[in-house]
C-alpha cells in the first residue's frame, strides 16, 4: 500500500511536471493583460518534440546525447525522494536532502558537458554562466536545509516533514522563516526563473539555461525541458513539504489521501500564483548582480544556522 | 604466510633497483623490472587487504641490526595506507611500464625504473613503521627518491628552483615531525610507538600541545595545506607523470596517516580548539585550492591545486573528528574519521586516474595546455571514459566514491547539531556551507577540465591528430576508474572494515548507523538511475548530423569556441578577491598608443603567499648571513680581539654563575 | 730564614717594579729593536726571580729553568729575532695603530686592570699581589701589542710577552711546574719563533710587505 | 711498550722519508709506514679492550678514549696517505714545500697527535697539541701562494695565542690540584686528577676559572665561534689531503683534550658549569656556521664552516651529557670525520680537474665529472643528516639525549640550524651539479688511489647509517666509560 502511494506520487510529480509550468505561464499571461496559452501546452509541445529527429553536431561524441537522457534519469529519480500525499518516500527513509541535492547536480553536470560537446561559444557560455549560478547556489540551499534538519534532529526529508507536521504552524522559529526565504531564492536561480535567469528569452546576453541547450532538438529537447519541469516541480514540493505539509495524509483511508491531494493542489498553486507575481513584477538581474541576489540567500541561511544554535 | 608475503614484498621492491641495473644492457630484458614491481605490488595489495579486512597484525622487526629499534608492524591502520598505496601504485606501474618505455631511455629508464619502487618502499615504510627511527628514516627517503624521481625528468633554471624550493620546505617539516617525536622522548625513551601511545598520559598538557602543533605543521607541510602548500604546484607538475600521479595520490597521504596517528593514536583527546585550527585550516586549504585550481589552464598544474583542495577538505574532517573527540562524543568522531580516511582512499584513486590521464594526454596530444586540446574523447574512448568517471567523482557526484566521502562529512557536520557547545553547534554546519561551496567549485573546474580538453572540437593539430593510448595504459585507468565506481555504488565494502580501524585506535568507536544507511540506499538510487538511463537510451531516437549552429556564418572554427580561461572567467571574477592577478599589457609601438602594432595583455597569478609570507623570511635568514660575514673581516688582530672578547665574556658569566 | 733568603724575598718583592718598566717602555717603543731589547730583559728579570725563588726552596729543578729562561729567553730569541730583523730588511718601526701616548697610557691602564683583577685570588692563594699583577700585566700587554702593532715581528714579540706572563703566573703561584713541562713549554715557544720567522720571511717575499694589517685577502 | 712504537713510528718515518730522496721511494715509505702504524694502533687498541688501561712509563698511558680517537686518527691518517699518494703529484718544489717535505711534515704532525692521545701528563698534552700548530703550519702554507701563506700566518697566530690561554688554563689546575693536596709530582696527571677529583671541590672558584681559560684555548683549536676565525682560512688553503687531516683528525684531537678537562672539573664541581659553557659554545658555533655557510663562495670554505657547525654539535652532545649523550657525541665526531674526508678528497678531484673550487664557476658536475659529483651529492646529503647516513644516527642520538635531558632551546636551536645547513647545501651543491658543464680547464686522469678512499668513505658511511658494528659500539661504549 504504501509502496503504491509513493510509486503514485512519483509517477503525479513526473507527468504534471509540464502542467505547472503551463498554469504558470498561463497565470503570468494573464497578470500582464494577455490570454495566453492552454495549460496543456506544455505537453503538446513535448509531444511534437519526441516526433522529431536529433539533430547532433559532427563534432560531438556520446556525451552529447547521453546528457539530457541522464539529466531526466536523475531528476526522477529525484523525484522519488519527495513526500507528496503521505510523510512517506519511495527512497525517502533513508535518502536524505544531501543525496537530493547532488543528484541533481548530477544531471547539471552532464548537461553541463552536453552543452560545451556543441562545439558552438553559446554552449560554452551557457555552461560557465550556469556553472556561476549553481555553485553560488549550492551553499545556501544546502545550509538551509541543514539548519531545519538540525532542528528536527534527522536528515531524512521524511522524518524532517513529518516533524514540521507535528508542529504547530504559528509556533515555528524564525529558523524557518529564514530557511524558507534563503531556499525561495535558491529556487528561483536554481530553476533558472526571473530575475536571475529568463526562460522564455533567447538573447545571448543575457540567456543562461537556454544557451546551454540551443544545439539540443527533437528528443533530447524534450528530456531536457520535461526534466527541467520536473526539477521545478520537485523543488516547489520540497519546499511545501518543508514548510506546509500540514494536511497529508496520517492515514491510509482514500478520504484522508484525497484530502490531501486537494489541498496539497492548492498550496502548489498558490506557490505558482507567487512565482508568476514575482517573475512579472520583478525585472531581470545584470549578471554579475546575481552573486550578489545569491549572497543576500547565503546570509538569510547562515542566519538561519546560527539561530539554529542559539535557540537550542 | 601473509607475514612470508609481505617480507617478500618489502624484499622485491629492494631488488628491482638491482634487477633494472644489471640487466640494463640486456635489450630483451626491458620487461623484467616492470613486471617485477608489478607483482610485488600485487603481493603488496593482497596482504595489506587481508590484514585490513581481517583486521590481521603483521610485524618485522630489524632491531638488532639497527642503531635504534628499528621495528615494521601493521595493524589496521597501516593496513588500510598500505592498501592505498598499493592500489594505486599497481595501475601506476601498469601505466609506466609503456609510459616510461615510450618516453625515457638509456640512463634515464634505468634511473627511474630504479628509483620508483625505492620511492614506493620509502612510503610503505612511513604508513607500516612501528618506532621513531624507522618512521623519520622512511620519511626522509620519500622526499629524496621523489626528488631524485624529479630530477631524472630534465634540468632547467625553473625546474631547479622548484626543487629547491620542494626540498627545502619538506626538510622543514621534517624537522617540525622529529621535534614532534623528540617531545616523547622523556616520558618513552625508546620512541616505540606502543610505548608512546602508553606513555602520553604522563605527558603534562603543554607537551601535548607542543607535540599536537609540531606534529600539524610538519604533517601539514607533507600534506600541502595551506600556507604551507607552496611546494605542491610547484613540485608535482614538474615530475615525470606516473610519478606525479603517485606524490598526489599516495604520498600527501602519507602525511595523513602521520596526522591521523599522532592527532588520534597517540595523543588521544586534547582541548578543542585543536579542532578548531585544523578545521580552519582545512577550509582555507579547500576553498582556496579549488580556485586555484579553476585558475589554471596547465592541466598538470590545475590538478596539483586540486589536490590542495582535496587534502582541505580530509582537513576539515579530520578537524571535525578531533572536535567530537574534545566533546566525547567519539561515534561521531568515528564518523567523521570514516569520512577523512574514505576521502583519502577516493583521493588517491581518482587523482591518480586523472594524472595517469594528463600523462595519456600528454602522450598523444603532446601537450598538457587545456587551450591547446578539446575533442578528444572521439579519437581516445577508453581514456575520455575513464577521465570522465574520474571528473564526476572528484566533482563528488553520486554514484561515485567523491559523493561518499563528503556525504559522511555532510553527515558528521550535521551530528554537530547534538554537541553542548555553541562554538562546534555553530562552526561545524557553517562547515557544512564551506563544504558545499568547495564541492561546487570543483564540479565547476572539473567541468572546465572535462569540457575544454574532451569535448567539442580540437583546438590544435596536436589534439586533432592525437589517438588511443597503448593498451597497459588504457588498463592502468579502467582499473582506476572500476574502483571509483565500485566504492561509489557499494561502499559498504570499505565502510565496514573501515569502521573497525577506526575503533582500533579511537577508544569508544562504533560503527555509526549513518554509513549503514548510506550503504543502504546508495545501492537502490545506482540501481533506478541505471535502469532509467537504460530504459530511455533504448528508446530508438533518430539522429542526424548537422553542422552546429554558426548564427548564419559560414562556419564555426575552432577559436570560436569558449576557452578554458572564458569558462572560468565568471567565477575568477567573482572571488577575485582570493587571486592576486598582476596584469600587464603591453602596446606597441609604445610611441604611438592610438595606433598599435599590437596589444599584448599578461596575466600572472602568484598565489602571494609566496610574495608576502616566504620571500620575506628567506631574505631575513640571508641578510642576516650576510651581516654575519662582515664580521669575518680577514683582519687578524680583529680575530685576536674576538678571543680575548670571549675570554672577557666567559669570565663575567663565571662570576655571575 | 737565612741572610740569601731574606734577601731573595726582597728582591722577588720588588722585582715586580722592572717587569712593569719594561712592559710601559714596550708600549712607549717605536722600533721593533728596542721592544726585543726590552723583551730580553724582562725574560732576565724574570730569571732572576726564578733565582731568588730556588734560593729560597733550594729546588734544584728551579737552577735548571734558570739557566733555560736565560739561554733562551733572555739570549737566544731575542738573537735570532734581532737576526730576522736585519735579514728581512723592511722598515724596522712597530707602525703602531696608537701612538705612543696613547699606547702607554693603555698599558698603564692595563697593569691597574690586573692588579683589580688579581685582588680576589692574591689572598686566597697567599700569593705577592704584585708578582701576580706583573703577570696578568704581561700577559693583557702580550695582547694589546699584538693587536695594536701592525707589523708580523711585533706580533711574536706581543706572543712571547704573554707567553712570559703566563710563565710568570705559573711561578708565582706554584713555584714553577715539573721541570719537564716546561722544558716543552720553552721548546714549543722556540720552534714557534722560528716558524714565525719563516712566515715571515714568507710574507715579505710574497706581498712585499710585513703589514699583518693588510694580509685580508681571506675573508668572509 | 706497544704505545711506544705507535708513538715512535711516525717520527721514524718522518725522518726516513726526510732522508729518502727519489719521490717513487717516499711515497712507497710513506705508505709502509702508514700501513705499519694502523696495524699497531689496532694492536694497541685490542690490547687496551683486553687490558682497560696501557701505561708506558710516567707520561704515556692509553685508555678507552685514547684507544677510540687513536683508531679515527689512524683510519682517517691513512686513507690521506693512500689519497695524496694519488693526489700529490705535481707539488711546487720550494723551500719545506717538496714531497718528501710532505709528508714528512704529515708524519711529524700524526706524531704529535699521536703524542697528544697518549700522554697522561696534562701539561705534556698541552706542548703536543701546541707542536700539532707549529707541525701542520707549514702544511697550510704548502703551496706558498698569497692565500696559503697568510692562511697559515694567521693559523699560527692565532692559533698559538689561543692556546696560550689553554697553558695558562692548565697551570691553575695544577695550581688547584696542589693547594688541594695533591702531590706536585703527578699534580698534572690524569687520572690521579680524576682521583683525586672529589677533592678538588673546595677550590671551586680556581677550577671554574681554568675551565674557562681551557676551554678559550682548546676552543680556539676546535674552532668553536667567536675563535674560529682561522679555520675556514686554513681548511681552505691547505692542499685536499691536509684539509681532511685537519678537519677529521685535528679538530678531534683538540675536542679529546678539552674532553679530559671537563671530565675532571665536572667530576670535581659537578657537571653544570662546564657542560653549560660547552652548550654555549657549541649553540654559538652551530647558530653561526650555518648561517655563514650560505654566503660561502669556495668549497673548501664551505666545508670547513660546516666542520665548525658538527664540532658544535658535538660540543652539543657532550653539553647535554647523560650516557646517550656522550655516546652520540664520540660516533657523531667519527661520522663527522669520514663524511669530511669523502668531501675533500672530493674537493681535491674537483679542483685537479676544473681547476678551480669557486662554486659559481662550477657547473654540471653530474654531467662532465659523474662519480665525483656523485660522490659530492652523497657527501652533502650525508652532512646535511639525512639517512641512511652514519651523520643521522649520531645527530639522532643528541637530539634525544638533549630532549631527555629537557635541554630543548639548544635541541630546537640545532633542529633550525640543521635546517638551514641543509638549505646552504642543497643550495650550492644544486649549482654545481646541475646546469650546463663548461669546458673542464685541467683536464687530469683520476687516479685508483683516490677513488679506492672515496669509495671507502663512502661505504663506511652508508654502514654507519644502517648498523653500528659490534666492535665500534664496544670502543664507543669504552670511550663513554672513560669520561663518564
Amino acid at each position: 500500500m504504501t509502496i503504491a502511494i509513493n510509486v503514485v506520487q512519483v509517477l503525479m510529480l513526473v507527468l504534471m511536471a509540464p502542467l505547472v509550468r503551463g498554469v504558470i505561464a498561463r497565470i503570468k499571461a494573464r497578470i500582464q493583460n494577455r490570454r495566453g496559452a492552454s495549460v496543456l501546452r506544455p505537453y503538446s509541445d513535448l509531444a511534437k518534440l519526441f516526433h522529431k529527429e536529433d539533430l547532433v553536431p559532427p563534432s560531438a561524441s556520446f556525451v552529447f546525447r547521453l546528457a539530457p537522457v541522464v539529466m531526466f534519469a536523475v531528476t526522477v529519480v529525484a523525484a522519488a525522494f519527495i513526500p507528496v500525499l503521505r510523510s512517506s518516500a519511495l527512497l525517502g527513509i533513508r535518502g536524505d536532502f544531501f543525496i537530493l541535492v547532488y543528484v541533481l547536480a548530477l544531471g547539471r553536470f552532464f548537461l553541463l558537458l552536453g552543452a560545451m560537446d556543441g562545439g558552438s561559444s553559446f554552449g560554452g557560455m551557457g555552461a560557465s554562466r550556469e556553472v556561476l549560478v549553481s555553485t553560488l547556489a549550492e551553499t545556501p540551499l544546502l545550509l538551509a536545509l541543514m539548519s531545519l534538519a538540525m532542528v528536527a534532529h534527522t536528515a531524512s526529508i521524511e522524518k524532517m516533514v513529518l516533524w514540521t507536521t507535528g508542529q504547530d504552524f504559528f509556533e515555528l522559529s524564525a529558523v524557518h522563516a529564514l530557511a524558507f526565504a534563503a531556499m525561495a531564492l535558491v529556487a528561483i536561480a536554481e530553476t533558472g526563473r526571473i530575475p536571475v535567469d529568463n526562460p522564455t528569452t533567447h538573447l545571448e546576453l543575457t540567456m543562461i539555461h537556454e544557451a546551454m541547450v540551443l544545439e539540443y532538438s527533437g528528443p533530447s529537447l524534450a528530456l531536457i525541458e520535461w526534466a527541467g519541469a520536473i526539477k521545478l516541480t520537485v523543488i516547489m514540493a520540497l519546499l511545501v513539504g518543508l514548510f506546509l505539509p500540514w494536511g497529508m495524509a496520517a492515514t491510509f483511508s482514500l478520504p484522508a489521501v484525497a484530502i490531501a491531494l486537494v489541498l496539497w493542489l492548492v498550496k502548489l498553486g498558490g506557490m505558482a500564483l507567487a512565482l508568476a507575481l514575482v517573475e512579472s513584477s520583478v525585472a531581470k538581474l545584470r549578471m554579475y548582480l546575481v552573486p550578489d541576489f545569491l549572497g543576500v540567500a547565503s546570509a538569510l541561511a547562515i542566519l538561519a544556522v546560527v539561530f539554529t544554535a542559539l535557540m537550542r | 604466510m601473509t607475514q612470508a608475503a609481505f617480507n617478500s614484498f618489502l624484499v622485491a621492491l629492494l631488488l628491482v633497483p638491482a634487477v633494472t641495473f644489471i640487466l640494463r644492457r640486456w635489450k630483451k630484458a626491458r620487461v623484467i623490472p616492470s613486471s617485477l614491481l608489478l607483482l610485488s605490488l600485487i603481493t603488496g595489495l593482497f596482504v595489506a587487504g587481508i590484514s585490513f579486512w581481517s583486521g590481521k597484525h603483521l610485524a618485522v622487526d630489524l632491531s638488532q641490526w639497527t642503531p635504534f629499534p628499528f621495528a615494521l608492524s601493521i595493524d589496521r591502520l597501516s593496513a588500510f595506507f598500505l592498501f592505498l598505496i598499493c592500489v594505486v601504485a599497481v595501475p601506476v606501474t601498469l601505466f609506466s611500464s609503456s609510459y616510461i618505455e615510450r618516453h625515457y631511455a638509456g640512463a634515464r629508464r634505468d634511473w627511474l625504473w630504479s628509483l620508483l619502487p625505492l620511492f614506493l618502499m620509502s612510503m610503505v615504510l612511513v604508513v607500516t613503521a612501528s618506532s621513531a627511527f624507522a618512521f623519520l628514516f622512511g620519511w626522509e627517503l620519500m622526499t629524496l627518491f621523489s626528488a631524485g624521481l624529479i630530477v631524472v625528468d630534465g634540468d632547467s633554471q625553473e625546474r631547479r628552483h622548484n626543487i629547491f624550493i620542494y626540498l627545502l620546505m619538506m626538510h622543514a617539516g621534517a624537522a617540525a615531525v622529529v621535534a614532534a617525536f623528540l617531545l616523547f622522548v622523556p616520558q618513552a625513551p625508546a620512541l616505540d610507538f606502543a610505548q608512546m601511545r602508553t606513555s602520553i598520559a604522563l605527558m603534562p598538557q603543554s607537551f601535548r600541545t607542543a607535540v599536537f602543533l609540531l606534529a600539524f605543521t610538519g604533517f601539514g607541510t607533507k600534506a600541502g595545506i595551506i600556507p604551507l602548500h607552496l611546494w605542491l604546484p610547484k613540485a608535482h607538475p614538474i615530475a615525470p607523470t606516473p610519478v606525479s600521479a603517485l606524490m598526489s595520490a599516495v604520498m600527501l597521504k602519507t602525511a595523513i596517516y602521520g596526522f591521523v596517528r599522532f592527532g588520534f593514536d597517540f595523543l588521544g583527546p586534547g582541548p578543542a580548539w585543536w579542532g578548531y585550527l585544523v578545521l580552519v585550516a582545512g577550509g582555507f586549504s579547500g576553498v582556496l585550492g579549488i580556485l586555484y585550481a579553476i585558475g589554471e589552464h596547465d592541466l598538470k598544474r590545475l590538478l596539483a591545486y586540486s589536490s590542495v583542495e582535496n587534502i582541505g577538505i580530509i582537513y576539515l574532517a579530520l578537524g571535525t573528528g578531533l572536535v567530537f573527540q574534545a566533546n566525547h562524543a567519539p561515534i561521531w568522531a568515528t564518523l567523521a574519521l570514516l569520512a577523512g580516511l574514505l576521502h583519502c582512499l577516493n583521493h588517491a584513486i581518482f587523482k591518480g586516474l586523472l594524472f595517469l590521464g594528463a600523462g595519456a594526454i600528454s602522450d598523444s596530444a603532446h601537450t598538457l595546455d587545456l587551450e591547446e586540446l578539446g575533442g578528444l574523447l572521439k579519437r581516445m574512448r577508453i581514456t575520455g571514459t575513464a577521465f570522465l568517471i574520474a571528473c564526476c567523482s572528484i566533482a563528488g557526484l553520486p554514484l561515485l566514491n567523491g559523493f561518499v566521502s563528503e556525504w559522511l562529512l555532510f553527515r558528521s557536520f550535521l551530528a554537530a547539531s547534538g554537541l553542548t557547545t555553541l562554538t562546534g553547534a555553530t562552526m561545524l554546519p557553517l562547515a557544512a556551507g564551506v563544504l558545499a561551496l568547495v564541492g561546487g567549485l570543483a564540479a565547476a573546474c572539473f567541468a572546465k577540465v572535462y569540457g575544454v580538453a574532451f569535448l567539442g572540437r580540437p583546438r590544435s593539430d596536436e589534439a586533432e591528430t592525437a589517438c588511443e593510448v597503448p593498451r597497459p595504459m588504457q588498463i592502468g585507468m579502467v582499473l582506476l576508474a572500476a574502483a571509483c565506481v565500485v566504492i561509489g555504488v557499494a561502499p559498504g565494502l570499505v565502510l565496514a572494515p573501515l569502521s573497525a580501524t577506526v575503533q582500533e585506535f579511537l577508544p569508544g568507536a562504533a560503527m555509526p548507523q549513518e554509513a549503514a544507511s548510506l550503504s543502504a540506499v546508495i545501492p537502490w538510487i545506482a540501481l533506478s538511475v541505471a535502469v532509467l538511463v537504460l530504459a530511455i537510451a533504448s528508446v530508438r531516437r533518430i539522429k542526424r548530423l548537422t553542422p552546429t549552429w554558426a548564427c548564419g556564418l559560414p562556419a564555426l572554427n575552432s577559436r570560436m569556441q569558449y576557452t578554458a580561461t572564458a569558462f572560468s572567467k565568471p567565477l575568477r571574477q567573482v572571488f577575485s578577491r582570493a587571486y592576486k592577478p598582476n596584469r600587464t599589457v603591453e602596446v606597441l609601438p609604445a610611441d604611438q598608443p592610438y595606433f598599435p602594432a599590437s596589444i599584448s595583455y599578461r596575466s600572472v597569478r602568484t598565489t602571494s603567499f609566496e610574495k608576502s609570507l616566504y620571500q620575506p623570511a628567506i631574505d631575513a635568514v640571508v641578510i642576516t648571513a650576510h651581516r654575519l660575514r662582515r664580521l669575518q673581516t680577514g683582519n687578524m688582530q680583529v680575530y685576536l680581539l674576538y678571543i680575548f672578547a670571549a675570554l672577557i665574556a666567559l669570565l663575567m658569566f663565571m662570576r655571575w654563575s | 730564614m737565612g741572610l740569601f733568603e731574606t734577601e731573595a724575598a726582597k728582591a722577588l718583592a720588588s722585582s715586580a717594579v722592572f717587569l712593569f718598566i719594561t712592559v710601559l717602555l714596550m708600549a712607549a717603543a717605536k722600533r721593533i729593536s728596542t721592544c726585543i731589547m726590552m723583551f730580553s730583559a724582562q725574560s732576565a728579570v724574570m730569571a732572576m726571580q726564578v733565582l731568588a725563588i730556588a734560593r729560597m726552596r733550594h729546588s734544584r729543578e728551579a737552577y735548571a729553568i734558570v739557566a733555560l729562561v736565560l739561554i733562551v729567553k733572555a739570549a737566544a730569541i731575542p738573537y735570532a729575532l734581532f737576526r730576522i730583523v736585519d735579514a728581512l730588511k723592511a722598515p724596522r718601526d712597530v707602525s703602531s695603530s696608537t701612538t705612543s701616548a696613547q699606547s702607554i697610557f693603555i698599558a698603564a691602564g692595563l697593569i691597574l686592570l690586573s692588579f683589580f683583577a688579581v685582588k680576589p685570588y692574591a689572598g686566597a692563594l697567599g700569593v705577592d699581589e704584585a708578582m701576580l699583577a706583573a703577570a696578568v700585566a704581561l700577559i693583557l700587554t702580550g695582547g694589546f701589542l699584538m693587536v695594536s702593532r701592525k707589523k708580523a715581528l711585533m706580533q711574536v714579540v706581543g706572543l712571547l710577552v704573554l707567553d712570559n706572563g703566563i710563565f710568570l703566573a705559573a711561578l708565582t703561584t706554584t713555584f714553577g711546574m715539573p721541570l719537564v713541562i716546561e722544558i716543552g713549554v720553552v721548546f714549543d715557544l722556540l720552534m714557534g719563533v722560528f716558524l714565525m720567522g719563516l712566515f715571515a720571511f714568507r710574507i715579505r717575499d710574497t706581498f712585499e710587505h710585513l703589514d699583518v694589517s693588510k694580509l685580508r685577502r681571506l675573508r668572509g | 711498550m706497544i704505545l711506544v712504537f705507535v708513538l715512535l713510528i711516525p717520527l721514524a718515518a718522518a725522518f726516513l722519508v726526510l732522508s729518502c730522496r727519489r719521490p717513487s721511494t717516499v711515497v712507497r715509505a710513506a705508505l709502509t709506514a702508514g700501513a705499519l702504524e694502523l696495524i699497531f694502533i689496532g694492536g694497541a687498541a685490542w690490547s687496551i679492550h683486553a687490558k682497560g688501561v696501557l701505561q708506558a712509563g710516567r707520561y704515556l698511558r692509553a685508555d678507552g678514549l685514547t684507544s677510540f680517537f687513536l683508531i679515527n686518527l689512524g683510519l682517517i691518517s691513512a686513507l690521506v696517505l693512500v689519497y695524496s699518494a694519488g693526489y700529490m703529484r705535481h707539488v711546487p718544489e720550494g723551500r719545506f714545500s717538496s714531497l718528501r717535505w710532505f709528508y714528512g711534515l704529515v708524519f711529524l704532525f700524526l706524531f704529535t697527535m699521536v703524542a697528544v692521545y697518549l700522554s697522561a701528563n696534562l701539561g705534556m698534552m698541552w706542548i703536543f697539541v701546541e707542536a700539532t700548530t707549529l707541525a701542520s703550519a707549514l702544511l697550510v702554507g704548502f703551496y706558498n701562494t698569497e692565500g696559503s701563506v697568510e692562511a697559515g700566518w694567521k693559523y699560527l697566530i692565532v692559533c698559538t695565542v689561543g692556546i696560550a690561554f689553554a697553558l695558562f688554563g692548565t697551570i691553575v689546575f695544577y695550581l688547584a690540584a696542589v693547594k688541594s693536596g695533591v702531590n706536585p709530582e703527578s699534580a698534572l696527571d690524569w687520572s690521579s686528577l680524576m682521583s683525586a677529583a672529589p677533592g678538588l671541590a673546595g677550590r671551586r672558584e680556581l677550577l671554574k676559572l681554568a675551565f674557562v681559560f681551557v676551554a678559550i684555548g682548546y676552543g680556539t683549536k676546535i674552532g668553536f665561534v667567536p675563535m674560529h676565525s682561522w679555520l675556514p682560512d686554513a681548511h681552505a688553503e691547505a692542499p685536499s689531503p691536509i684539509s681532511a687531516m685537519l678537519s677529521a683528525v685535528l679538530l678531534n684531537c683538540a675536542m679529546y683534550a678539552l674532553l679530559r678537562f671537563d671530565a675532571i672539573t665536572s667530576h670535581a664541581i659537578g657537571a653544570w658549569f662546564s657542560h653549560t659553557l660547552l652548550l654555549i659554545f657549541g649553540g654559538l658555533s652551530v647558530a653561526v656556521a650555518s648561517l655563514l655557510m650560505i654566503v660561502q663562495r669556495d668549497l673548501k670554505r664551505l666545508l670547513a664552516y660546516s666542520s665548525i657547525e658538527h664540532l658544535g654539535i658535538v660540543a652539543i652532545g657532550i653539553g647535554v651529557g647523560g650516557a646517550l649523550g656522550v655516546y652520540g657525541a664520540l660516533l657523531h665526531t667519527f661520522n663527522h670525520s669520514i663524511a669530511k674526508t669523502l668531501l675533500f678528497f672530493t674537493a681535491g678531484n674537483i679542483r685537479e680537474n676544473l681547476g678551480t673550487l669557486r662554486m659559481e664557476r662550477i657547473h654540471g658536475m653530474t654531467r662532465s665529472l659523474p662519480w665525483t659529483g656523485g660522490s659530492l651529492l652523497l657527501g652533502a646529503l650525508a652532512l646535511a643528516g639525512l639517512p641512511p647516513f652514519g651523520l643521522f644516527v649520531s645527530e639522532f642520538m643528541i637530539f634525544m639525549a638533549a630532549f631527555s635531558a629537557a635541554h630543548y632551546f639548544v635541541a630546537f636551536l640545532m633542529l633550525v640550524a640543521i635546517s638551514v645547513v641543509f638549505g646552504a647545501l642543497l643550495y650550492h651543491f644544486q649549482r654545481m651539479l646541475t646546469g650546463e658543464p663548461e669546458k673542464p680547464s685541467v683536464q687530469t686522469k683520476l687516479q685508483a688511489f683516490e677513488f679506492a678512499t672515496i669509495g671507502i668513505c663512502a661505504v663506511c658511511l652508508l654502514v654507519l647509517g644502517l648498523h653500528i658494528p659490534a666492535t665500534l659500539a664496544a670502543l664507543l661504549r669504552g670511550a663513554a666509560a672513560v669520561i663518564q
